[in-house]
């Protein structure tokens, strides 16, 4: 066997291999915990922390679709003073980036989040302006490039986190959020978030999720995510880290040909929570099998 | 570390209209497995159902396990379309599952909530158990239940078995030898009335809750259960501090 | 066998019964009628026309994703001339809508095709401007709400047929582009066209398509569809045309819930030619075991 | 009108690797079946793949049908893996077909392309007919094509079998009896060869092309093949007007 360099460098941050976990499908690491070992991941992307504590959306919460789902968890979470007291200590014993999710309301809100996780051991914070599950701001903030901007820049002024932008998938251009993004200094661009979609219990008349819409993910969004990802690749010079719909090794390379120097499993592990180390083992093998030396000989090169 | 474990389907069998008796093997691996506890079940390899479906234990042996499993959408029947020999790739077992106690007591089931109770039924080291059974029409589970005690008593909804009516409508009758404690599983409304029922009497509920789930394992906050924080309420996981719940913690939603 | 009504009126067109083939899915009609009885559909949306004929986009022109295709036809079709001598004549013969779906580059060559049109036989003229497989014009149209509004209007201006505006998927926010479309006076909207994707092929580390990216369609954008059907619904008063995934009667009646007055089947001809027929049926029986007499009676009946 | 057909798969044999022959029932609509056309399958059930796939025949029986597939992707190998018994939903026949003429025939397969050539071997009414098959390594149908014709070549890539190297090579000397037509089905490589080759003998050509495809019945133009059309180029449906092109017709892209 060969030696293979797995290790990535997003330019500010460096993963030990380029697979991490994604917010919201992960929780605070615990539960595939006893699944993987943590200390295999590239990274853990937390649950999305809200300033204070967060009880979420009414049930149902979940429906399923063809190769998919629909989620309105609506950021359940414990609220980020009890995550730095709690889960950040779990977190910090393993070998992996920790990467705090972020969501505000307002601006202020985002940089005072970004400012109370700065002297922690959190090692990236991911700035969520796409959650399509909350009714204020959220959206409005990830859809508009101004506004991306705006909040891109405020929270980076208020921190020497590596700072990462989580994109939402519903927009006119992914392009045009990616720059605002890029010139607001964002180290680096997460995407993508979750679609956002919606089902209905015909016998019932009803919607399935007790909201009503909520965020589609799993398989049934790669095609577009990966689209996105390429596209993003071929506007900005920022790392981009890839997600949406990866589910086996194929998929995950799929991404860093499109450019992603990094990609993260959402959706797969409730299927599968062994996935992540069974992607680590097929790039492993396919770089090995195409005889590459290192993962980042793949990362964009989509001959194209 | 946990390990993925793919059960042989031993036998499949349809025990009453759409209801399934599933037949596993028994990985190594599972050593406790506990009555109220369930498996997260890939049903299907090919996509027709994505997420896993949670399926509690109905009956644990030493080599095998049992479920029942009623064909209600595209993941249960490819579930309960798997032939015997096929490998199915589950997780588990997971949740809390029920406490045992108390010396007399109560189970009470209705459909295929019917099924967690056998193998709390088999375990339970009680000295009176009474079981109450509810059916929409044909039930099923009966005998296997008076194998292990003493007093089964039916009803159905068309009267087609039993007694007509409600399950619930045997609990005041059920009284007379003054149950210690309530299991309970079934329909919502079913909960709701046993709830309401323990509090009068005074008598403590174990109800085993059903939300929709994803991960199943507490990661992905989809299943949350609404129960009492103090003076005010908390939203927790069905699959991880569930799906078994004090009757006295949960709140039950007006418009369910 | 109770008689109900399965037909819908569209405010100014009526069908027989809400069920139509989605353009670009069914050619014009021949090679389907081979399959079902075209007096059966509510109405065919023919394959998007341009002025002049087009050769399309080089092959490959398809790719398979997790339940859903990408496409990259662009375009291919004889011109409108052409369609009008050798198509139409077939189509009239039959007991059904026939809607074109005309394409232009640029808002002068929209306006000629529909008045090229309007002398025609056809009931209703279709305003794709959400093609994602022609690099000019298409896709700009359809993303920008003033652009949507300015085609439409002028398009409105050139011809008195029934005015079908097609919206794309493609957008910050589906709202803001169907008010547009009923601003510049569209009769209808029909919604959705294509999301747009890709797919890699790992071992060529190239695109599978020749182009690149293609529209995403089939049972995987059902959710997004659904979602954007519902939000249109109830933002505008002229009546829908949903799309978007539909594979059987289950789906078609959760758009009519949502708020479709008719509904269009692209894709799910391909894996079952007679889907459109098993549609028919399948919303005829609900109806009846629900105790309905009338097809009207469960649009926009979504309880929420 | 035509209607849809389930045929019930007689028996499934692995007859190289990943190479697999597939027997299903004839159904009686399906009259006419031509050497060259081919079924349009949908391989899985239940989602694995979701697009139907395009087969050629490769035999016809008065009461079954015979289809060799090769294992390559996730439609190929749900249908290998489809057990007897089961119903594949197939629509077809499809495409045109081969246009048999003249007296002295060369038909030219390579891999999985020597298919649609067993058909068109057997029902063809020449008077000479030579096979050139070409395979990577492990050859097959080989036994099949010699028993409806008097002469079979067989090179592969490794030379495990018959002449080493490509069928190409083989069509140099199969010129001494100077046939009248070639028929070809391979890949693309190949058939370019063979159209150059016709063209400098002056021998027509037919070519079976390949291309991937998602209606299968001319209704949605993403299987175009470039042919010629006077000065100028068009695409038509590979699926409809072919998937059987003159030689002469057919433009070959360069990059490919
Ligand atoms: C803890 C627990 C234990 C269970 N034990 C059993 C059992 O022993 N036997 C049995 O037959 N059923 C059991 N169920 C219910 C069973 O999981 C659902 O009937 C099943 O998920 C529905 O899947 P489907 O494929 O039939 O329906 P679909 O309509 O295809 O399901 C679509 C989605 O909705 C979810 N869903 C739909 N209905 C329910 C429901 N009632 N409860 C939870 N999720 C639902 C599914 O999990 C899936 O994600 C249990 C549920 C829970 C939560
Ligand atoms: C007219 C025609 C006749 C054919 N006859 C035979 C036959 O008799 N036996 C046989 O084994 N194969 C035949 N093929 C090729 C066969 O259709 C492809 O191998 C098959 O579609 C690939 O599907 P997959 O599930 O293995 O691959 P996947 O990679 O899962 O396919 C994904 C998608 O790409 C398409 N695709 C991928 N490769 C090809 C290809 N080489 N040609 C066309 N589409 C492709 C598929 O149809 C599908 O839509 C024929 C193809 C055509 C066009
Ligand atoms: C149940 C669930 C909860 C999620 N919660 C969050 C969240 O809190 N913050 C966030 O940025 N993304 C959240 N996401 C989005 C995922 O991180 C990811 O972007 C998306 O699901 C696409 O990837 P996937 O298809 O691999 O799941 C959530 C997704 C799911 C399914
Ligand atoms: C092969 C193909 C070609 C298409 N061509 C057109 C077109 O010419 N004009 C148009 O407005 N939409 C076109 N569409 C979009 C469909 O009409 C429809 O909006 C979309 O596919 C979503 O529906 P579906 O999932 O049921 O296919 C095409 C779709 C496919 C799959
Ligand atoms: S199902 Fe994911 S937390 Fe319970
Ligand atoms: S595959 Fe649709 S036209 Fe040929």
């Amino acid at each position: 066997m060969k030696t293979i360099d797995m290790a990535v460098d997003l330019k500010g941050l460096t993963l030990e291999n380029p697979i991490m976990a994604a917010s919201g499908t992960f929780g605070f690491g615990r539960e595939y915990g006893e699944y993987v070992d943590l200390n295999t991941l590239g990274g853990i992307m937390v649950k999305g922390l809200t300033l204070e504590e967060r009880k979420g959306n009414p049930v149902p919460r979940v429906a399923e679709t063809p190769m998919g789902m629909l989620n309105s968890v609506g950021l359940q979470n414990p609220g980020v003073e009890a995550f730095i007291q709690e889960e950040l200590p779990y977190l910090s014993q393993f070998n992996t980036r920790v990467i705090a999710n972020i969501n505000g309301n307002t601006i202020e809100e985002y940089c005072r989040i970004a400012e109370r996780l700065s002297d922690t051991g959190v090692d990236a914070l991911e700035l969520n302006i796409s959650c399509p599950n909350v009714k204020e701001g959220g959206v409005a903030f990830g859809r508009d490039p101004e506004m991306v901007y705006k909040v891109t820049k405020s929270v980076r002024e208020h921190t020497n986190k590596y700072l990462i932008v989580k994109l939402s998938p519903n927009v006119r251009d992914i392009r045009e959020v990616a720059r605002a993004a890029e010139e607001g200094r964002a180290d680096c661009l997460s995407l993508i978030n979750t679609l956002i979609g919606m089902a209905i219990d015909i016998e019932q008349q009803k919607p399935i999720l007790a909201r009503g819409i909520g965020g589609l993910s799993g398989p049934v969004v790669k095609p577009v995510a990966l689209r996105m990802v390429y596209e993003t690749a071929q506007t900005v010079s920022i790392p981009i880290i890839g997600m949406g719909g990866i589910s086996n090794p194929n998929d995950a390379i799929e991404f860093l040909l499109a450019g992603a120097s990094a990609i993260a499993v959402g959706t797969a592990n409730f299927i599968n929570p062994f996935v992540t180390a069974e992607i680590y083992e097929g790039i492993r093998a396919y770089l090995e099998r195409k005889g590459y030396t290192s993962v980042k000989d793949i990362i964009g090169k989509l001959k194209f | 570390m946990k390990t993925s474990s793919l059960c042989k389907v031993l036998n499949t069998e349809r025990i009453a209209e759409d209801i399934y008796k599933i037949s596993v093997t028994r990985p190594v691996e599972w050593k406790e497995i506990k009555a109220g506890q369930f498996f997260h079940i890939k049903c299907s390899e090919e996509g027709k159902s994505y997420l896993r479906r949670p399926i509690s234990i109905c009956e644990v042996e030493a080599n095998q396990l049992r479920f029942i499993v009623r064909k209600s959408g595209k993941g249960t029947e490819a579930l309960c379309n798997r032939k015997v020999g096929d490998d199915l790739d589950i997780i588990g077992p997971l949740g809390n599952g029920f406490t045992p106690t108390g010396e007399k007591i109560l189970l009470v089931g209705g459909g295929i909530g019917t099924a967690p109770l056998v193998e709390l039924c088999k375990t339970i080291k009680a000295r009176e158990v009474k079981v109450l059974l509810g059916f929409r029409t044909e039930p099923y589970l009966v005998e296997t239940f008076k194998k292990y005690c003493s007093t089964v008593e039916v009803a159905t909804e068309d009267g087609s078995f039993g007694v007509k009516g409600y399950v619930t409508a045997l609990m005041e009758a059920a009284m007379e030898n003054s149950p210690e404690m309530i299991y309970a599983c079934g329909p919502e409304v079913m909960l709701k009335q046993i709830q309401q029922f323990g509090k009068e009497k005074g008598i403590p509920t174990q109800l085993a809750m059903e939300e929709r789930m994803a991960c199943g394992v507490g990661a992905c906050l989809v299943c949350s259960c609404k129960v009492k924080a103090g003076d005010d309420w908390d939203y927790v996981r069905t699959c991880k501090e569930g799906p078994v719940f004090w009757g006295e913690e949960v709140i039950f939603d007006e418009n369910n």
